[in-house]
């Protein structure tokens, strides 16, 4: 029991756990569980983005979105990479991942109907995903605190990317572009709100995370701050949240927004969702039809070894 | 009437660039058509990078384009998105073998057959490669500064596909019988990187750059040498030639237009 | 600025007609898109004589839809085409199924599943002749006059169906299984043929056709019987729900939309 | 031979053969290869305008090339229906034109690469089609002759169609829609030329052919014909056809025309046109994936016999 407690205080006194370190069962898979599922919501994202590459509006947009599914690759590379310092490969992740026993982000199972979607995921789900993965970069574990820093640096410029590219088409484009922004808000505000998790006093993972120093901040209170920062960038980008019930509460000081709609969030994370099924499936075709290219590599590399000794 | 459809410049300078450059844009638009679908996630991360050089080189490309079309018709240049979106299929001067789905025959791959990716990647990317080098001698100084930075790109992206040339061709039986069947589809539309015409004869008149036929010797010995390596063997030749540098393209080329145009069609005066 | 599209009006007995024209449009669409690959030659012969039908209906439906916007808005009428190839994609309202691929998830089928394409046109064509059937009784004579035809031609597009779904329901263990496959992807898809909302409740007030919840029973009561002789069970219900007859539409329709709308985008003005 | 005096002198009275009537083995042979060569062209033909339907510019437009398509179905399904009576079942014929023995018309290894090749493959293609076909309206063989007559009616109406197509954007249309039009004419009017065959010199069969009432017409007067005939609709249409050299000859009566570029003829019928493979890959790919289909059907009329016996 003393590294029990000599866990818990390095813990409490704020020190990082390397990957060499004791560390407790339940801490590790509760990491395993939280990095894994945070790799596979990169890589399940590049597909509602992926959606839109061939249909990129100037050459320019284009190449800002290969950049960011390039980056949200890469990603997926360090997270899988932190993971595995927790005792699990990348294939028996994606192997969870297939068979659905893993889980990614619930907001990839929207899918992308304008090219403004591509902005507003930029805008509004990075924003949000920032908000989550901030205070990450000061998690306990410090694999996954040192992937977050690089990633949130990265996703904080997606972040001005997309809200520029909105910025651009509302300030300078017709009014079709205009309607094409709003409709893409009017779809992705609701889904962004539920990407905090549910309401505090259901979430089931928050005290023991927060004891861990794997969360640091509850989902009700990301979400106010996330709903209190982009209510003016919502303003200054001239479009309206489809929420009437959002004004700002002086006592508060914190905007006042209407009711979540959580029995779709509990459908869309039970698999219900619109693009479930979809998302998944065209991973693990992916990575079926991908099998012979994995297997040749693999009888490549096998037969490069006695030449290499040979020589 | 009026059209959004843009006509570019027929000044021999002119094709001679946007033939290189509408290589690859659509190279670059067939790449990208593999985001989130590779066979492994660095491979996912590698083709999109290769797309997103061939986007900036094409960038490069299209906007001197535009300003030597200009300089020749004393007109307003145009500029990069106008030629990549708002010219009409018969304008486009890519060779055919870029605009040839991934998977050519092959059923069932979505979005397509690695091994003909990999393989038109290697072929693609051997053929900038001593294209860049050339034009670092080209008296236009702005291809030669558009030729050294694509030239180290073309290089990695070269190295990258050859890798996968051998391990496939050398790897399994399977993955070798897929590369020798892409090889077998593909190696038809090769001659036509290797043709010459009043363009290219202007363009080495000019020393712009050199003519595609004096690419040949090289590209084909150095992808003879990686074939051979990859253990899989050439088809004879045949006397099949595609023309999509002249514009005359297969029916491929219309379905990714529609795509790829879209936008820029059905929002006259957008501002993206 | 101006744009090429088109705004319908949404006066809800335009949204009714369109909805029920945009269903037809789009499964025209996608059948189509066997035209020279079926499994059989009678089959090519069918699938290219079912999406012309389904075309026929379509036009006289949208010209009908223009003809009610004008009437409401004392403007002139969209025409056909107009409304056909040029709304935004926000402005469809056929329900998600019908712009579903060919083939769904099935991997290497060009350009479709057979399996899926015939349940499919199963269930459209049931709900199809279960709709024009009740429009026979509209207080909109020219509805009347359009389902007075469609309803022939409904019939006998239920009945082909129908028959290739029982010989494949019921013919070898792997037809079965790729039938069985198809309709466990495809029956979650069903429900959003039988919502209804305020444009239906206008259309029962008004007499001009049925809510198409009232559908329902006749509808799953024939695909019961007919699933049943096709030895073919349902699949649980889910709560998964789409909403393209609200004009949110799936990842599909977008490129449906840029492939048919693409000329008359590419060509304004153009006369055809 | 009696048998053989008897089937000449009725082919010299003009008289037709029926299915059940004796045939020469050479005659039986011949027609064979001529039907389903037809057949499959019908069917191959297919693809090039099925290529075009997705993205027909008119639901009007739409329909007519829907119908066209479905009527070449139709005509293909008369001629193996013709075929058939000569001993061959279909099957057996689609196997010789999967397996290339069996050859098509070259004409549709060109690819269609504008809307406007769809209205001039109605007005080019059908109309060199129909020069070639009527003449066979009176071919020897009875059921070939009937389905002729079908075939040549509706595909008068193609040709109609196809030129009226034309006509609109040519009268109406925008300046970038007669230039789509004449890149159209421009590329498809050679290869129609050559539809006519190799000059008659050159021509194999057409001697025992034409003794036999198969062919009536030598390949060079039907494309002089052809070529008269057309000149004048080009006018009309305001194109130019591509041949400097075209000009009246008041001497001949007819109208001289440049030399055909025979080498692409024999490389296009060798394989090597622009979509010799993709058509026949196409082909090939959809029956081989309706394999299933039609082992099911199959297998399900075997099933439904026993009872319809007990019944």
């Amino acid at each position: 029991m003393q590294r029990q407690e000599r866990f818990d205080e390095r813990i409490d006194a704020g020190d990082f756990i390397e990957a060499k370190d004791w560390m407790p069962e339940h801490y590790r898979k509760t990491l395993l569980r939280q990095i894994s599922q945070h790799a596979h919501s990169e890589i399940v994202g590049m597909l509602p983005e992926g959606n839109w590459v061939t249909r990129a509006p100037t050459l320019k947009r284009k190449a800002i979105l290969l950049a960011k599914i390039q980056d949200e690759g890469g990603h997926g590379l360090y997270l899988y990479a932190a993971a595995e310092t927790l005792g699990q490969s990348r294939d028996q992740m994606l192997d969870a991942l297939h068979t659905g026993k893993a889980k990614y982000s619930s907001i990839f199972n929207y899918p992308t109907l304008n090219w403004a979607d591509i902005g507003t995921i930029g805008w509004l789900v990075d924003g949000a995903a920032i908000m989550n993965q901030v205070p990450i970069c000061r998690c306990s574990y410090a694999p996954y605190a040192r992937a977050m820093i690089r990633i949130c640096r990265e996703e904080s410029f997606h972040q001005r990317q997309g809200y520029d590219s909105l910025l651009v088409m509302m300030e300078k484009g017709t009014e079709a572009q205009k309607a094409m922004v709003q409709d893409a808000v009017n779809r992705w505000w609701w889904p962004c709100l539920m990407m905090f998790g549910p309401p505090d006093a259901e979430s089931t993972h928050t005290a023991q995370s927060m004891r861990w120093g794997i969360k640091r901040i509850s989902n009700d209170d990301l979400r106010q701050k996330f709903i209190d920062a982009t209510v003016q960038q919502a303003q200054v980008l001239g479009v309206t949240l489809p929420d009437p019930d959002l004004k700002w509460n002086e006592a508060r000081g914190h905007w006042d927004f209407g009711a979540i709609d959580w029995a779709e969030f509990w459908r869309v994370v039970g698999g219900e969702g619109p693009c479930n099924r979809e998302r998944l499936n065209k991973r693990v075709r992916a990575w079926e039809e991908g099998a012979w290219v994995r297997e040749a590599a693999l009888a490549h590399a096998r037969k490069q070894e006695p030449t290499a000794q040979a020589a | 009437m009026s059209t959004p459809s843009v006509r570019p410049s027929t000044a021999p300078q002119v094709r001679y660039v946007l033939r290189i450059a509408d290589t690859c844009l659509i190279l670059a638009q067939r790449l990208s058509e593999w985001c989130g679908h590779a066979p492994i996630l660095e491979e996912d991360i590698a083709l999109t990078n290769m797309s997103l050089d061939l986007v900036g080189q094409a960038r490069a490309l299209f906007t001197h384009a535009g300003q030597l079309g200009a300089a020749e018709t004393q007109g307003v240049a145009l500029d990069e998105d106008q030629l990549a979106f708002l010219r009409e299929e018969r304008d486009y001067l890519n060779p055919t073998l870029v605009e040839l789905p991934n998977a050519f025959y092959r059923a069932g791959a979505q979005p397509g057959d690695f091994a003909f990716t990999v393989l038109r990647n290697a072929v693609v990317s051997t053929w900038l490669l001593a294209l860049w080098s050339r034009l670092a001698d080209s008296s236009d100084s702005e291809l030669v500064a558009i030729a050294g930075k694509a030239v180290k790109e073309a290089r990695y992206h070269q190295q990258h596909a050859a890798d996968w040339v051998v391990r496939l061709g050398d790897g399994t039986a399977d993955s070798a019988a897929r590369m020798q069947a892409a090889l077998n589809e593909m190696w038809r539309y090769l001659p036509e990187l290797f043709q010459d015409d009043e363009v290219d004869a202007f363009a080495v008149q000019a020393q712009l750059g050199p003519a595609w036929s004096s690419l040949k010797e090289e590209v084909m010995g150095q992808m003879g040498s990686l074939l051979a390596e990859a253990k899989l063997t050439p088809p004879p030749d045949s006397s099949f030639r595609t023309t999509g540098r002249n514009g005359i393209h297969s029916e491929h080329l219309g379905f990714i237009l529609s795509e790829m145009q879209y936008l820029q069609r059905a929002y006259p005066g957008g501002v993206w």
